[in-house]
């Protein structure tokens, strides 16, 4: 790998870390109340932290390997601690454990101002066991999504499964993860019935342009080196293929942005800020598996139908009754599925648009299907299990007073009187300090 | 006339509005406060230090009414915005000299 | 081209997008008051989808292309859609789309809190086919303001014309535009008399160190290899090219931050944290054309001095009455003029004062004044245009409750109790949902 | 040296950057009360400003060249204005530079709410030069604290000191001198009595969050090529040590954020976002000197252990009554000397845990030692030197007001009604316009 | 003594301030409250679902006055408040029966 | 009863709560609000805009007690708030008619 390749690397796995922290927090934290703003960032510092170390632990080794186990995992103690792995690949572990993260932190969405917190952190090394490193393993590590010998696709005839970054993997998984905890922990307070806006969309809207900024380490970063060229043409792959993906990224968002705002204008008469914020994010859902497929034009038009689609999934939470409250499904699973069955259709190779047939539409809508599947029943497993142990949700006393205060002891603001002048005087006494302090 | 303030729970609010609604009371203000009271308030954490926060949020209700309602405005508030728990609130009546509706310069009575 | 050159054009490319968002739409939408900030952003938001859009439909052929039109624009159907377009050429295309957006999105701190949305986004795509494509096919395209034959240097008989990442299409365009558009619509209800005071700087601060941040990608991504020399020149040119630039860059922002604090503590007795971010921007503006021509020493001088002139220029919409909100004017069009002038004198390779006489002062001033001469019509003709179609400003009674409820249907901010203990219990009373959701 | 190692540090010369503006100063700005947040912000913004001057000045001078003075540093007129330097070494200063302002910057914490903001801008070029230039010199430009002849750990007979990217130029120095600083200041009015609580926390969240980002510039870009290897050397030691400094960086991050929650749930019984984001620069602080010598599971081991006990050590404040108001001592000067020092331990080459007894460990010790020493006394001298000449501290009633207003003339914040409907009606009655401005 | 309570518009706030001052009203105590009356509130959407907000921004401005004052302090805020559309708001008049000024302790009308 | 009211500096609001409560007052509703009086306010610069901010931050206490408390009550208030700059605040006493607690329903003295 030559050094411009790496350093391309280095830097797409620290924008995929920061999709996280902050991008996702925000995104997340601006569109909860001001009651729930902290608890909502906290699912995504929570999963940094336990993601990055189970990771290291067995997560990279489920993933990735040479000890596959009927093409659903590798076995987690071939590389336990990484040991054995180190050199260059080291940083393609650190790009993996982003995307492992930012999956599982995609999901608290769904769980907005209800889940106690300590399930949070039971459900996230749990998950990612069951239904994240398995899913990897299958899509990229050489498994039953992938175009292995055995693999679905090869068992359907048809042709290889297309999954630039993670439309399935991310996510669907996500996506689907997101509606059966929704579904289990029950709506809201007040779903459907009182208001429940977004505190800071601000903060939402920064979110979002980290989240796209990100984005480019995601999709661009994805990139494999074909390492049967030689060096001037894995150089030439190089450059061709991350142009094209770095715009088709681009281009889509762009183009959902407007897609949303269109739906929007003709519903309601008004383009939105959160329609906006929530179009950049729904159209780089969808170009993320296929990226790597379409021309730009084919990402324009990607980019319109996502937005407007999802712009009316949205509203499918109150028109079903499940509480996805900050909208997993609406915009992760229908964006992850329009993306990746839309590959059938406008990739420039392979696609029916372009005269090649449905074999490729067929293995896509195939392979979504299956992984939703291993999703639903993975994350329904794995909630259960929680449920038994520690409970899933917080007592209805909490929930009215704010999650933020129950759970983590905190308040998100204190702006102090409402002059403009801040000062933070009222609402407190007293302040003692936790004695015996020092290590 | 008089003027009955109420200070109830936030969580009370969207009840004590309907049935004021319910009632008739046209019109009112409304602020957000912070009450001290018996209901405590809770401790929050900062790196190592514990803070006591003694104020409790709290919606207070501003109705000016003909003296014939006041009684029974006071009842509705009481009946609707009470939860039995420490921190319920308080209602009190003042006695009104006159008032009048900006708009249109109606005085007292006619102004609410 | 090598992997590591383009490996810093990506990355240079992402962070121009994130100029735009979030930074952009943070530092103007902090300095807006909070009725406003929704909007503020949302004119970011949308300038990246409507742009994006149209940049790869004719956008990048009237920029560049091989059938130029009397110097002035290239033919918008040589690529249009982008056809022919390929291969690591496409990360061009998506480098300028970039700083088409930015450009846009700039001139929204002229228009705040009065402008119609629906005027905004017709005026994106007029505007940028009238004024931006034409103005960066002339400077970067090999136009009327390059060094190109019969070019305004040639007919001038004058230095070749500098403008390394955008003085003159960016910055001194969008200035002018700003004007233009603040002039026509008129002042702010209340401007001059009541107070119109930025409603949360900490946002302006977020976005004056992420346009920073940015900036690196948007000057010292500019440079143009020398395709005439070899792999080693090239290499060469590109480690202490970028080198220079960056630190330039650098240094000039610094400088720009204590020439804006010293004015202020001279006037007002005190430093501001509103002048420390526009110091910040003013020192970036200026350096945008010069940052591969000076030396760093220049670069400092050049920064404080574009700070003390726009710290005063900012006054001056009081002085003569033009209500340019968030001081487009001030920094944008003052600290283009002052970095494209300044080269001519500060150039260490042709300026006057390295006793390289007065040619390329000439040719710098003549660019300027033709870029501000074009922009101005432009942006007359287009105002005109979308005034007679859907006219541009809002009633009064909008102006005063506030553009983000009236053009968006949203607040941006539901704290809800005073306490600090947000509640968003208040202010609100019933939901209804939109039925009939869902595609 | 390659494009790619060039481009790989253009981006880490711009992260570090970002560090201080903005993510540091929303770190900051965010845990101070909302009166004060915008005095927060400045002091990093005008660190960037003055610092970024001086450091082309003088500061490159006397940290790095070839006319050392007594091992402790360089001759400051050498390079004076970098005259001489040039080609691609210009941006190994610009990467140097960025450590000098963040560590100014980071200084900023323990002095919040209190200071003259004059003495502020005093302090940094007099601190800068008698301490920071210096200890950079003698750590990483050949002097005392490097592995030089005569160097301390010549002298002390023991192995060639480790420091990888600042754990004592960078935090051990900024904690000491933040430290010295808050003793001699004395306390906030009403610390340990009234409530200090942080105003925004979700700002802090961003600012960790981008910190994090950020970090990867500051330890990954601190790599040094070793020049007498051949260029296929160069590339394998640029590919596989960034890599493990990249997932040696992460984990130990994502590890403390665990160490630290786990504390504060033992003790408190909540895990809060502020300790988790404090947990976030906790990690990264330690593994900043260590994180070339560590393997991933030493980094996850060292991490917990400075979560937990900088969770433990930011108490220390209340029992030894110094007002560090934002825990530079217990984040900076703690974690930095557990990174430090556990290198003795962990290194995988040389750590008493891998068999390769006390000899590093000794270095390190004496290392921390000296350079504890040196910040002290320095920071003293030029706080008395500040003190006598301005005065330090603001009056009691600049105080309780807030230093925003006083020292800057502003406030945060004006969200208008607390309807959520923001108008910043309130508060103001007439705008005068300074006649006279403009150029 | 009385206590003039005023509920107006936002955007009057400057004119009426104004107007007192010109009047010699030398203090009051404002707060930035919601009002909920005849004037109908709006209507946000977000993502798909619709909110009423039924409460309207308003000022509240409270001024302790000899009682002489009383009448023609109100007549004052009514006309500078007036604009003649729903929601121009209330004035209402209060006895009061003791003010001091904490600065010195003075009593009542001196306390003005 | 009487409804005692004390617009004070905010930084006396922590001394004022405390003496309160050891005088035995049970119960308050506090606000934050902004006053407009004697003491100035300030200035603030937005780029070349100076901004003169007349309205200054105050803490509003609203305590309802038994007649023979209110003088006590004021007593302390201004004992305690007092700092003998220009800005201290006032405190005034309207009569009450009847109060309740909305928890329990009791009335009048009982309610306090
Ligand atoms: N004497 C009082 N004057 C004014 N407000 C009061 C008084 N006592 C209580 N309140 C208000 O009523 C609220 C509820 O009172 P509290 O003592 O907590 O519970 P409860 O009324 O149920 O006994 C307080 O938070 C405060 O806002
Ligand atoms: N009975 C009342 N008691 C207290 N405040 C009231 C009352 N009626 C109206 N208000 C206040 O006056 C404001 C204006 O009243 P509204 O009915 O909307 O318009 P108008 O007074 O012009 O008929 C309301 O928003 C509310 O704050
Ligand atoms: N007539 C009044 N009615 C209501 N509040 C008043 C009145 N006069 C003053 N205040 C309140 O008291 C505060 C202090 O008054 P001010 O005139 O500034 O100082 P002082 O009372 O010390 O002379 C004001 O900020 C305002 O909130």
């Amino acid at each position: 790998m030559e050094t411009g390749m790496h350093a391309w690397t280095l830097i797409a796995a620290s924008l995929v870390l920061m999709m996280t922290t902050p991008a996702l927090a925000l995104f997340y934290g601006g569109m909860s109340r001001s009651k729930s703003v902290l608890n909502m960032m906290m699912m995504s510092f929570s999963a940094v932290g336990i993601v990055g170390i189970i990771y290291v632990l067995w997560g990279w080794s489920m993933s990735y390997g040479e000890q596959d186990v009927a093409l659903l995992f590798n076995n987690p103690f071939e590389t336990f601690g990484l040991q054995g792995v180190g050199g260059a690949s080291l940083i393609a572990v650190g790009f993996q454990m982003t995307f492992a993260i930012i999956t599982a932190a995609l999901i608290s969405g769904a769980v907005a101002d209800r889940l106690k917190f300590s399930a949070w952190v039971l459900f996230l090394p749990l998950w990612l066991t069951l239904s994240y490193f398995p899913l990897a393993h299958m899509v990229w590590g050489g498994g039953f999504l992938s175009d292995a010998t055995n693999g679905l696709a090869d068992l359907l005839g048809s042709a290889a499964p297309i999954d630039y970054a993670g439309g399935t993997v991310v996510h669907i998984n996500a996506g689907v993860a997101g509606l059966v905890l929704a579904i289990i922990l029950g709506k809201r307070l007040g779903f459907g019935k009182e208001p429940i806006k977004p505190h800071n969309l601000p903060l939402t809207m920064i979110g979002a342009g980290l989240l796209w900024f990100g984005w480019y380490g995601f999709n661009v970063g994805s990139i494999v080196i074909d390492t049967e060229l030689d060096a001037a043409g894995q150089t030439a792959q190089f450059l061709s293929e991350t142009s094209l993906v770095w715009l088709n990224t681009t281009v889509c968002a762009a183009a959902a942005v407007v897609g949303w705002m269109v739906v929007e204008k003709i519903r309601h008469g008004k383009a939105t800020s959160l329609g906006a914020a929530s179009g950049v994010v729904a159209g780089l859902v969808a170009i993320t598996p296929a990226c790597g497929s379409l021309s730009p034009v084919g990402s324009l038009a990607l980019g319109v139908v996502t937005g407007a689609l999802c712009a009316l999934a949205v509203g499918l939470k109150y028109k079903f009754g499940y509480d996805d409250a900050l909208d997993v499904v609406g915009v992760h699973l229908v964006g992850g599925l329009v993306g990746t069955v839309a590959i059938g259709l406008l990739a420039t190779d392979g696609g029916l648009f372009y005269g090649d047939g449905v074999s490729l539409f067929v293995t896509q809508v195939a392979v979504a299907l299956f992984a939703m599947l291993w999703s639903a029943v993975a994350t329904l497993i794995v909630a259960l299990i929680v449920k038994a142990v520690i409970g899933l949700r917080v007592d209805e006393e909490t929930e009215i007073e704010g999650v933020d205060f129950a759970e983590h002891g905190e308040t998100g603001y204190d702006f102090g009187a409402s002059t403009g002048r801040g000062r933070g005087t009222l609402g407190t006494t007293s302040t003692k300090v936790k004695e015996g302090a020092g290590a | 006339m008089k003027l009955v303030t109420a200070v109830i729970k936030p969580h009370k609010w969207e009840d004590v509005r309907e049935a004021l609604e319910t009632f008739g009371v046209a019109g009112m203000t409304v602020s957000e406060v912070s009450g001290y009271g018996r209901q405590k308030g809770h401790t929050e954490v900062y790196r190592g230090a514990e803070y006591d926060i003694a104020l409790v949020p709290k919606i207070r209700i501003e109705i000016v009414v003909e003296d014939a309602d006041a009684s029974d405005i006071v009842d509705i508030v009481v009946k609707t915005a009470q939860t039995g728990r420490i921190g319920d609130g308080k209602v009190w009546v003042i006695p009104v000299d006159s008032v009048v509706r900006v708009r249109t310069g109606d005085k007292d009575e006619a102004a609410l």
